[in-house]
């Protein structure tokens, strides 16, 4: 399994070293970073819940999903939980294969599952209080784009 | 005494994250803890919030023992 | 321009440490890690040519023009030249945006670009000799893909 | 005395990457490469190669000058 959750700040930089490695047939690293965002000031913190075990299986199958769906060669996936400051990272995703195409399309794929159904439970909290965040409209469009055949492969 | 976690928004209703509860079935325990907190059991009956147990996710009824994991779920809002 | 070209071995990982950096507002940072394949061993080195000046204003004519198209907020593109070991980072390309749609989307661009039309001359050197390198046809068919509006956003 | 440059398989053809030469025209140019190496000639006319006047790829002919950049460039590959 190469889902792991971590309570403590990660360079994504350390992870894209690492995964690039020794790698003679791979062809196509595909990443992708989500930082917390300051909102213009509004948001100083985020706080993510996860429920151990339950969230890293929950991943790993959809993980095992893009990994058939794309022929992923290898994928890793980081997340953090608990208090998030604006300007760090809070997931990181890399998938290789031997062509882009694949590399590109199974990051997207698998950040559009992280960032809408993945089992996280997320609070912005700010000068004004905190609030639970729910998925935007917007998640729910990107993830139903993988729902059935893509027009545009 | 089933070990119950509650997560997101429901731990701000209920004032706690996780909780030794004595209870034969999850209907039971449903009630239990609407009886002791009726926002908390309110909330539990809202959109959306699902059950698992022992990490899987169960809809209906079902039994439990003394080392179920009962973990109530509200709408996952991705990380 | 944050375009270079470089003769010698480079870490994207240290790239993207340093992309990700102090961002406050960005949100979204997607790369794309072009490796040198072995080719199960038939490709001991790949060649490239570059033609200094030219291609780096080739290069960022097109960053500009994805800057425009997805709202870019920043974007960095190094790309090796000279003689290429298998497992070497060929091409590294990171893009910034305040959502991951934009950024995905950006990177995937500027990666057809630079891996069909970029201009660059690309040699194999093998066991069997050396032949030049033409665009494969899913270049061509990726490229395709930008030009008038994608029926999938 | 233009400065010529030869990139891709034009410079294995040729044998040489750059080199000065002496031509009022770029179409005199051509003719005297083509004249001095005939499989360079043709490689030269060959489908997709393009010429670059000072870094701005130039269709038809064109007067050069001392300092003139003639790049030949065949069909670009990508990286």
């Amino acid at each position: 399994m190469t889902i792991r959750l971590t309570f403590d700040p990660f360079d994504p930089g350390a992870l894209l070293t690492e995964f690039c490695r020794g790698r003679a047939e791979v062809g196509a690293v595909a990443s992708f970073t989500g930082l917390a965002r300051a909102e213009a000031g509004s948001t100083t913190t985020l706080e993510l819940e996860a429920y151990p075990g339950f969230t890293e299986a929950a991943i790993d199958k959809i993980a095992g999903e893009a990994t058939r769906r794309f022929g992923l060669l290898d994928h890793l996936i980081l997340h953090r939980v608990g208090r998030i400051a604006p300007g760090e990272a809070i997931v990181f995703v890399a998938t290789a294969a031997r062509h882009r195409r694949e590399a590109f399309e199974a990051c997207d794929f698998l950040m559009d599952y992280l960032k809408s159904r993945a089992p996280f439970w997320k609070k912005e909290v700010g000068p004004d209080g905190e609030r639970w965040i729910e998925p935007r409209d917007q998640d729910h469009a990107d993830i139903a784009r993988w729902d059935g055949q893509r027009a545009d492969p | 005494m089933a070990r119950v976690l509650l997560f997101g928004r429901l731990s701000d209703v209920a004032g706690w994250r996780e909780r030794e509860i004595d209870a034969p079935f999850l209907s039971a325990l449903r009630a239990r803890l609407g009886t002791d907190d009726p926002s908390l059991g309110e909330a539990l009956a809202g959109p959306g919030v699902q059950v698992a147990l022992d990490q899987v996710i169960v809809r209906g009824d079902a039994p439990l023992n003394a080392r179920t994991e009962v973990a109530f779920l509200p709408p996952m809002s991705g990380g």
